[in-house]
């Protein structure tokens, strides 16, 4: 499945490459961006699951790379909006799933790497990047802490508090593609590119907003 | 209580010592600074840089020539501060060389050892030991207490630079990740480790210098190589060639960004 | 015959420091190895320091002393020059002795 | 040179039990059981246990052991211990880690003239109590500190 998309994303990656040579103003800069290509498809090969057709760039990650994580606002906006339109939101309606195995998934930091087995699934790799629960004090801080999530994300910008479903969907929405709101935001794109399926996402918004659970409670 | 006979000066003055450490309210990272402190002494590194010196100055490969006909960059037999001017252009090859590229051309030119076999199986695992491993803890020793000095006054040192700049930045993969997803910013970290900024002066150097490394989790030795393998590896990517130009211009890139720092290595990581 | 070890010694108020890196595996006997098969345990179990003659310093290993073991220790008396030997042996038999003199 | 065969010998030799019984009753001299308890003792699974098999009952909390290890071991295969005892005739230090499959670590014999001072690195499988444990004068003390175990990221 992942396959299939990079093949479609690498079209729209050498199309991306094209418009933004195009505006490229220093024609020496394009020269030098043409050997870093031709560099990085020539020096990585096939390991295991970690095929080089994961070099392909899609429309997100080449204008991120492009312009070193600050995109011009229009192109943001408009690549943020086709980033949301094709988040798969649960047909049943429900975003809720266990927030117990949302703590394991959270826990793990395994999945997609070339020494991992192609039948394993991947994890989700939270407390490498986000405090998660007060008792964990292994987590990463490249993203921002989440402790008490449901008090610290509860509200609007304008103060106004979100109703639990609202909040379900918030969190559902950043996990499936953060990109959707933030284009070049570091974290990944779980729903999105099939890291994790849609019942292991419910999982995690339930670690997220369940008051029972560790991020809440405590 | 049944008091034991205590050396009082010296007990009043270890409890002084205990007490004040039980009450400093210590975060998390200053813990993994004090533990890294704690080990930092005995190094097992040291023991592959000792095979590195013998098999350095030991005739082998089918021209049963020593290593020590190889030039690093310093001229040839000078071993002493090559590695803390590495990456740089050789006359030679006509291009930029890190000191594992480096050594795969002194092992197929001067020892005949096909490059295939010298690149099969770079890195040591469970009772294996490459070669070039141990060369590598040696050179590196050998650069202890130099300072850093990388330059970038050849075209293609500099073009070097830029391209490892770029691929730095390339973002790609299920994940979306560049290597500046996690070293592009001050003060971060996955998990409990810190990962340093390679777009700032003091984060490159202390990163530069500590390593090649001893990994104690692991047991072993670890190349420069091996650390960009593996944070590829982490990075979601397919496996970078051992040795390659992509390789090479990141590594010029690191190292150039750690300039004027006092090399350190073998580093010890836990 | 083991690996050598790295030992260092140093004297200073009439009190020598000794700083022993040994080589050795300390397998634990619990590791699987890449085919999940159980790495059989390997480990010191015993080692001992002389300096003149006099035995200062005796221990044995369980299997959770690290790989590549550490030591450090101290005692009195040593004079620079003088020579500080120490010997290991594994649950395997092997054994490994190296002497080094105090700086 | 150190004899290996003894404590091979030894390993083979009954459990805990028949030892003490032995003990007990004068069969094994002192000075050679000791040496026995230990062996045993390296093979014990629990802290109980290896107690028992150290003839140890009630060990002494004692502000006289100094235990020094770091809060964090970034990684648990290398965890540094440093241990000195301030009580005189400290003969034994041995180290024990509560939640590793064998609970004793390595054992430490301090001839006159050396220093009751010893540091090393130990294995912990996961946070867990590590103990000095001390015998001078026949007696036993100990002292304790928790290191917590951390799950790594990459990098470093």
């Amino acid at each position: 499945m992942l396959r299939k998309f990079f093949h479609f994303v690498s079209i729209s990656a050498i199309f991306a490459f094209l418009v933004f040579s195009a505006q490229a103003a220093d024609n020496s800069d394009t020269l030098l961006e043409a050997k870093v290509m031709t560099i990085i498809k020539h020096d990585f090969h096939d390991k295991g699951i970690a095929k080089i057709d994961r070099l392909n760039q899609d429309s997100v990650q080449a204008m991120c790379t492009k312009f070193l994580d600050n995109p011009p606002i229009d192109n943001m906006e408009h690549l943020q909006a086709e980033q949301e339109k094709a988040i798969r939101w649960p047909a049943d309606g429900k975003y809720m799933g266990n927030w117990k195995a949302g703590e394991e998934l959270a826990q793990s930091g395994s999945g997609m790497t070339w020494s991992d087995k192609p039948d394993a699934i991947p994890g989700g790799n939270c407390y490498n990047c986000h405090q998660l629960s007060a008792k964990e004090i292994s987590y990463g801080t490249i993203g921002p802490s989440l402790l008490h999530f449901r008090l610290n994300f509860g509200k609007t910008s304008g103060g106004q508090t979100l109703t639990d479903k609202e909040l379900q969907r918030f969190a559902y929405g950043h996990i499936y593609n953060a990109k959707a709101y933030n284009l070049c935001v570091n974290m990944p794109r779980f729903g999105h590119l099939g890291i994790l399926t849609e019942a292991q996402i419910k999982d995690l918004v339930a670690l997220l907003i369940d008051p029972e659970s560790p991020v809440n409670k405590e | 209580m049944n008091a034991p006979i205590l050396k009082n000066g010296f007990f009043v003055f270890l409890f002084s010592i205990y007490c004040s450490v039980v009450l400093a309210e210590s975060n998390a990272s200053d813990e993994i600074a004090k533990y890294r402190e704690m080990i930092s002494d005995g190094n097992p590194a040291e023991f592959d840089e000792m095979r590195g010196e013998d098999l350095w100055k030991k005739p082998s490969g089918p021209n049963k020539v020593s290593m020590q006909k190889c030039d690093l960059g310093k001229g040839i037999g000078i071993v002493k501060g090559a590695y803390a001017e590495l990456p740089k252009y050789f006359p030679d090859t006509d291009r930029v060389q890190d000191l594992e590229s480096r050594l795969v051309f002194c092992m197929t030119t001067l020892q005949g050892i096909p490059e295939k076999e010298i690149i099969a199986k770079p890195f040591g695992g469970d009772n294996y030991k490459p070669d070039i491993e141990s060369y590598v803890a040696y050179v590196v020793g050998q650069s202890k207490g130099v300072k850093m000095n990388v330059s970038l006054t050849h075209p293609k040192e500099k073009e070097a630079y830029e391209i490892g700049k770029r691929i730095f930045t390339y973002r790609a993969g299920p994940y979306d990740f560049a290597c500046s997803t996690c070293h592009g910013q001050d003060n971060i970290r996955i998990r409990m480790q810190n990962l340093p900024n390679f777009n700032n002066l003091k984060d490159s150097q202390a990163a530069y210098i500590s390593w090649p490394a001893y990994r104690v989790s692991q047991g072993l030795f670890r190349s420069f190589q091996w650390r960009l393998n593996d944070c590829f590896r982490q990075q979601r990517f397919p496996e970078p060639q051992y040795a390659s130009e992509l390789t090479i211009d990141l590594a010029i890139f690191m190292a150039r960004n750690a300039n004027n720092a006092i090399y350190a290595g073998p580093g010890l990581k836990r | 015959m083991g690996n050598p070890m790295r030992i260092r010694a140093s004297v200073q108020e009439g009190m020598t420091e000794v700083k022993v890196l040994m080589q050795h595996e300390m397998e634990t006997g619990l590791r699987k190895d890449a085919d999940g098969k159980l790495v059989p345990a390997w480990h010191i179990t015993e080692l001992k320091a002389v300096h003149n003659g006099k035995t200062v310093l005796e221990g044995q290993f369980g299997t959770a002393v690290s790989k590549n073991p550490y030591l450090v220790f101290r005692f009195k008396g040593g004079v620079s020059g003088e020579k500080i030997s120490v010997n290991w042996v594994d649950n395997k038999g092997d054994t490994r002795s190296d002497e080094v003199e105090i700086s | 040179m150190i004899n290996l065969e003894r404590r091979k010998a030894l390993k083979t030799g009954g459990g805990i039990g028949l030892l003490a019984i032995l003990t007990s009753v004068g069969l094994i001299q002192p000075s050679n059981a000791l040496a026995t308890y230990e062996v045993i003792a390296f093979d014990a699974k629990s802290m109980n246990e290896t107690l028992a098999a150290l003839g140890v009952n009630t060990p002494e909390d004692s502000m006289s052991v100094h235990l020094t290890v770091p809060e964090i071991a970034e990684n648990g295969a290398v965890v540094p211990v440093t241990v000195s005892s301030l009580i005189d005739h400290t003969e034994q230090i041995y180290i024990l880690v509560e939640k590793n499959p064998n609970v004793l670590a390595a054992n430490f014999t301090f001839p006159d003239g050396t220093e009751s001072f010893v540091t090393t690195r130990v294995k912990m499988r996961e946070t867990s109590m590590i103990i000095a444990l001390i015998k001078a004068n026949g007696k036993f003390y100990r002292t304790s500190k928790e290191v917590k175990v951390t799950a790594g990221g990459c990098g470093g």
